[in-house]
């Protein structure tokens, strides 16, 4: 039993995808004979063939319009967007095209690409190298979001988010992607975790905190500061969430707490709290309370002031007990 | 225009060669059938079709004889079928555009003035082949068999929509004819086609795809994108830039800077050809030759297809308001149906008498298949679609957030 | 006192932006010669020169990145994108670089850009000509968002949006372009309405109703139908929006609805839905409730079974009041 | 790389010319100085310049000996302040690499070997004309008169940052000297410079923008929509394609489908010329044409500039995994700084001397900087800019919702 950093459980899983599935086929900036900036890719090229695995020019729009293509016509496309702040340039393949092919074409025609992108801060990346964009997604129907946190579920989810028929965005926590190990996501077998299903990373009674990638270790953190005993659910898929899970657990603890990177204003934070709200309700004893990233452009020098840290989501933690 | 005179400077913007209570009148082409030799399509090269790219390819003269290295050499019955083609798309444009006016259908686009794209073009391809089309290539479904009141309950949203009403009339899905769902922002499928043909050649399948944009669309990042990709990658595409002169009220000045297309793609290592789009046997040939050095493994082809967009942009758009009304009747290419049609008669397989039994065949044909597509229900008096199903095919599944929101619909 | 649609009042506010100051400009897609394909610049070329207000190449990324750098170099170009479905092809350079310019060059850049575009349905659009994506724009730091709803509102906004030196997204309800008429935009004087500011646009003590755009008149006619007393506030602008109001009103009423056009899923009633529950908790006597577009694409023929009507309105109003 | 059974086809996909364990050797340049003419920029047109697009603008030849009508005939002062700022910016990368190494930065991209480009075509425009560069234009900056110790704190971050911290290393904004805000996303700031220089049109200002984009940038959708507009609208631009053959690892075979930018200019109507890009003496004077054609209200340039990347893409790149590690020693067009450096002691205005001089003048003034900007803090040990800086300049003002988190954040 080896443990493998998230980096590798991504690569086993593209890898036990090209094995399994000749109409998976990888494509991106720099994740062919390189292997990927992030070394994602890595030796794929060489195991499977450049028609298989390989470079491309560098335009998101391209690759996603040439992704849903394939897709149209058969093909199993994964593609890699370098960082999630490079997306935007494919907006509108993605969210216009993509995620509304099937509908418009009232099912005769689907295009089932995924996307991977590494997301989110840590990594004194400013502006460009640090947004996690996950709910500028969520927003469209038609695309599944998925949010990886550890290598563990890395693995499980992305094999489901391949597998799935519909266009998934798969966001990468890439502050997370050498560690911590968690899990021992080996080559063989290969497993799923199925898209719409929670993760309950911790459990407990007096709190619900929720959150999805880098945050939930942060998370983790911040409840044995806090000295609560808490749930902590990593949500893992944001569209369809799990709400079993989540409604389950606010109805056990009364109290909630949402953390999560992006900015406050229209994150999904602000989804899950409305729908949690309108669920549960008579079960609240508190105010929901969302810690997330202020509602600026991501700092470089001062990110650790920017995003939330184990201090600013116990206090939230200890906020929802007060009342 | 005059110039606000609290600026000095200015930015130079272009206008449009007429504009309405203006005189149009466009200088006659310098190009004749049989000016340009047809290069060998599997060994072409980009530099070898410098000449097609800034010339044009005609083969039809203005007397509508044919000659040259392009004439495809069609039958008679070929011909007369891609006429009768032609004739059905305009009189069911026509009829279609009725229905608009009297409320049975929300908004219609015609093909008047460029029927000939769509259907010399699909005409020439394989029946495996892949078309992904703008809303300007409705008339290849004709030639892939598509019957036409499975076509008008799409464009009236009725019940029988094989798209079951959710997108706008002229945005036709045809699986069966390997016709891909037409999309309304514009461009997006010029990159996509790349996509397609690449995946024939992943499974080294004997499928072109055939694409189209128009002038004003090849100036979205898509037409640059499916270019590139396409040579980079050599795809068996065939990219078509439809230049019909006008994006709604902006003219093709405003798309280039020295009213060219074709040779936009010679830069990217594209052979690239323009093409007379009224002249049927042009198109079909010069289709023909870039489906045959596509199937060859040879690459793409970039061609722009030069032709006037006669009738309004749509239902909802007045071109008197910005061009002179009488503009498509100086336009030197003429009229695609005309042309073809004076050929034949011109080879003795066509007469008057003969067209004229066609058009009352085809407005029979048209009125019936509008009278049964109504059966199924109207714009104006239902019955639609089912509301329920705007929630299926989101997803392949309907996510459980989706049935609680189709649960509080239906029972509320 | 002639009545002005909201075409007119448009037209109105553009002309005088184009009087005042040399250094408005106005392009986009059909909005010179042809005067707009809803006819909002009419006039406007013929008046002010070409080189003022004209058309561009069909390219939304290259209409906003134009603007981008003219509003680098001092001037405040007012660009159109005909329907707010094409605006994404553009998203890249309106979040990435238009709403970062300022903090990424600390302060040293700006680009005042109003970006206009007819949003919503109601004119049997189908997936692609009836979006409301305001949302998608409420996430990013930098932009102002504002969605007008009446002739009045749309001129006195639009100066204002003209006028700040921050980008703003400016959306209009296309289904209101001619109609319902209110109040009086005359051509002189020129009026302002703040951006932030929220209109009450009617005054009750049962139930707080807050909307923008078309909905805002679906909403009042709901609010009759349902017999209850209610405030009903047209938010007016969305990024800032007016916590006064908004805030003053639930602490009033004690109930909420919220109700937009677009799909449920991080629409910006999530994020209204989330604030207003952080910030008056303890005086929500019921939940608060949304009211909006399926989380499906727009469809064509079935809109009227899609979006929010007075009958669903009314039913949540009336959810509000049972518990 | 083989190709995987379990498919029949395959799709052509491109690869670099030499990878790591190859042998790199590139063909010589088939042209020479004095090659090309030099057309009148006022008056040329874009056919004029087809020679230029598929040719190479050269003025020094291998033995730095300068000739031909483009040798732009600088005085010695000239050349000597030219060559005085490509090694201040060599020296200061080399510095700022190692402040990177030892964890002052966080990250670095040096110029290296591409050192002509910002400082010829800077020095050969105007003091008002805008400059809008990608990350590999920092040497600007130097022509521009930027203090260094200001340019370190942003590197750093620190307190000084003029930018606060806020983007990583590398993506200067200096209003002062015109030279705007470098952004990650590349490609974006071509196009917007098309409106930069346009506002400038408008205001009728004898004001030119200068842009780059690079050769793996110039797929993105950015690149086309600054092409077209700028000729569309006319735009006093000049439009730098920087094609130095890498875009990290992709090589830019995947950006092209025939090895060359140059050309693409041509099709859109624009002057398009290659220059190689290691020629101080050519770039200056290519530049120096398309500023005065910009500024004779003759529009943009499109210019591809060939050079090479020797360094590493950035601190965060190792370059043997992808070429071979001394591919850069045979790039045909050798090292900017010493082909100049050659030329000048040909003419007698320069010795290894003088040169060696240089350096070390140079090398205590980026160390006397280094260490002033180190005292204002460096990265791992700050001061940073304080906290409270996030949430100014969002916007103009500081609206109520940010003062709220920043107040939450000072609170707690
Ligand atoms: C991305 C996008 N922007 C704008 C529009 C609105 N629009 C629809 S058709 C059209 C003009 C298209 O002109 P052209 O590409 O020349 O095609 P044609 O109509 O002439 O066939 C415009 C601006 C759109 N559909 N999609
Ligand atoms: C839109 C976008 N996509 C991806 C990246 C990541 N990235 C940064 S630099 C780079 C390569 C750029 O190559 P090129 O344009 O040739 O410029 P060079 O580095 O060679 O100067 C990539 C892919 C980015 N910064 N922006
Ligand atoms: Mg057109
Ligand atoms: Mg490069």
């Amino acid at each position: 039993m080896t443990n493998m950093n998230m980096i590798q459980s991504l690569n086993s899983a593209l890898d036990i995808m090209l094995d399994r599935d000749p109409d998976v086929i990888i494509f991106g900036e720099d994740v062919g004979y390189f292997g990927g900036v992030f070394r994602t890719t890595d030796g794929l090229q060489e195991k499977h063939g450049d028609h298989r695995v390989f470079d491309t020019p560098l335009s998101e729009g391209g690759i996603a319009a040439t992704a849903f293509g394939m897709g149209l016509n058969g093909l199993r496309p994964i593609v890699e967007i370098q960082f999630a702040d490079y997306i935007f340039p494919a907006y509108d393949q993605i969210v216009n095209e993509m995620a509304k092919i099937r509908h418009r074409s009232g099912g005769e025609f689907w295009s089932p690409v995924t996307l991977r992108t590494p997301a989110g801060g840590g990594i004194r990346g400013g502006h460009h190298h640090s947004q996690s964009p996950e709910s500028q997604f969520t927003h469209t129907p038609g695309l599944k979001v998925v949010y990886c946190s550890t290598p563990y579920n890395a693995k499980g989810l992305l094999i489901s988010s391949v597998e799935s028929n519909d266009p998934v965005i798969f966001f990468e926590p890439k502050r997370c992607y050498r560690g911590p190990f968690y899990g021992d996501p080996h080559k063989v077998p290969t497993y799923r975790i199925p898209l719409g299903q929670a993760r309950m990373a911790l459990e407990g009674s007096e709190c619900t905190v929720i959150s999805w990638g880098a945050m939930v270790h942060v998370c983790e953190q911040a409840i044995k500061d806090s000295g609560f005993s808490c749930d902590l659910i990593d949500l893992q898929t944001l569209v369809p969430w799990d709400k079993e899970t989540v409604v389950g657990s606010i109805e056990k603890t009364g109290r909630c707490v949402i953390v999560h990177e992006a900015p406050k204003t229209s994150g999904f934070g602000a989804e899950m709290s409305a729908s949690i709200q309108e669920r549960c309700f008579y079960h609240l004893e508190s105010p929901i309370v969302r810690v997330t990233g202020w509602d600026t452009p991501f700092p470089h020098t001062t990110e650790w002031d920017y995003m939330p840290g184990p201090t600013r989501i116990a206090a939230a933690i200890a906020q929802t007990q007060e009342d | 225009m005059m110039s606000s005179d609290d600026s000095k400077g200015s930015i130079r913007v272009p206008d449009a060669p007429f504009r309405p209570g203006e005189e149009a009148s466009f200088d006659s082409w310098p190009w004749k059938p049989g000016d340009f030799a047809m290069p060998d399509p599997k060994t072409c090269e980009f530099k070898d079709t410098t000449e097609l790219a800034n010339g044009l390819v005609r083969v039809l003269d203005d007397d509508g004889v044919a000659s040259g290295e392009w004439d495809p050499g069609l039958s008679a019955e070929e011909l007369q079928n891609g006429l009768e083609h032609m004739v059905r798309l305009r009189i069911f444009d026509d009829r279609m555009m009725k229905m608009q006016r009297t409320g049975l259908l929300s908004f219609y686009m015609r093909s008047l003035g460029e029927e000939a794209v769509a259907i010399a073009q699909t005409m020439a391809l394989q029946e495996q082949d892949w078309i992904f089309p703008t809303y300007r290539q409705p008339g290849a479904q004709f030639v892939r068999g598509r019957d036409m009141v499975s076509m008008i309950c799409h464009c009236i949203g009725n019940e029988e929509d094989n798209i079951k009403g959710r997108q706008m009339p002229v945005h036709y899905s045809y699986r069966e004819g390997r016709f891909i769902s037409v999309s309304s922002p514009v461009g997006t499928q010029f990159s996509q086609a790349v996509g397609v043909a690449l995946a024939s050649s992943y499974k080294g399948l004997d499928e072109v795809t055939i694409t189209w944009i128009g002038d004003g669309a090849s100036a979205e990042g898509d037409y640059h994108y499916a270019l590139n990709f396409a040579s980079v990658f050599n795809a068996p595409v065939i990219l078509n830039v439809v230049n019909n002169q006008w994006a709604i009220s902006t003219h093709a000045n405003f798309a280039t800077g020295i009213g060219d297309f074709a040779s936009r793609g010679l830069p990217y290592g594209l052979p690239s050809i323009r093409v007379d789009g009224n002249d049927f046997l042009a198109l079909y040939s010069v289709t023909k030759w870039a489906r045959e050095r596509a199937a060859s493994g040879a690459g793409a082809t970039h061609i722009e297809v030069l032709t006037y967009r006669t009738g309004a942009h749509s239902s909802s758009d007045d071109p008197s308001r910005y061009r002179p009304g009488d503009e498509h009747t100086k336009w030197p290419g003429g009229d695609p149906v005309v042309r073809l049609k004076e050929h034949l008669i011109n080879i003795g397989e066509w007469s008057e008498e003969s067209h004229t039994e066609l058009e009352e065949k085809i407005d029979s044909e048209v009125v019936e298949a509008y009278k049964e597509a109504v059966k199924f229900g109207d714009l104006a008096n239902g019955p639609y679609p089912s509301a329920d199903t705007i929630f299926t095919e989101v997803y392949e599944e309907v996510p459980w957030h989706l049935q609680e929101q189709h649960d509080e619909m239906m029972g509320g």
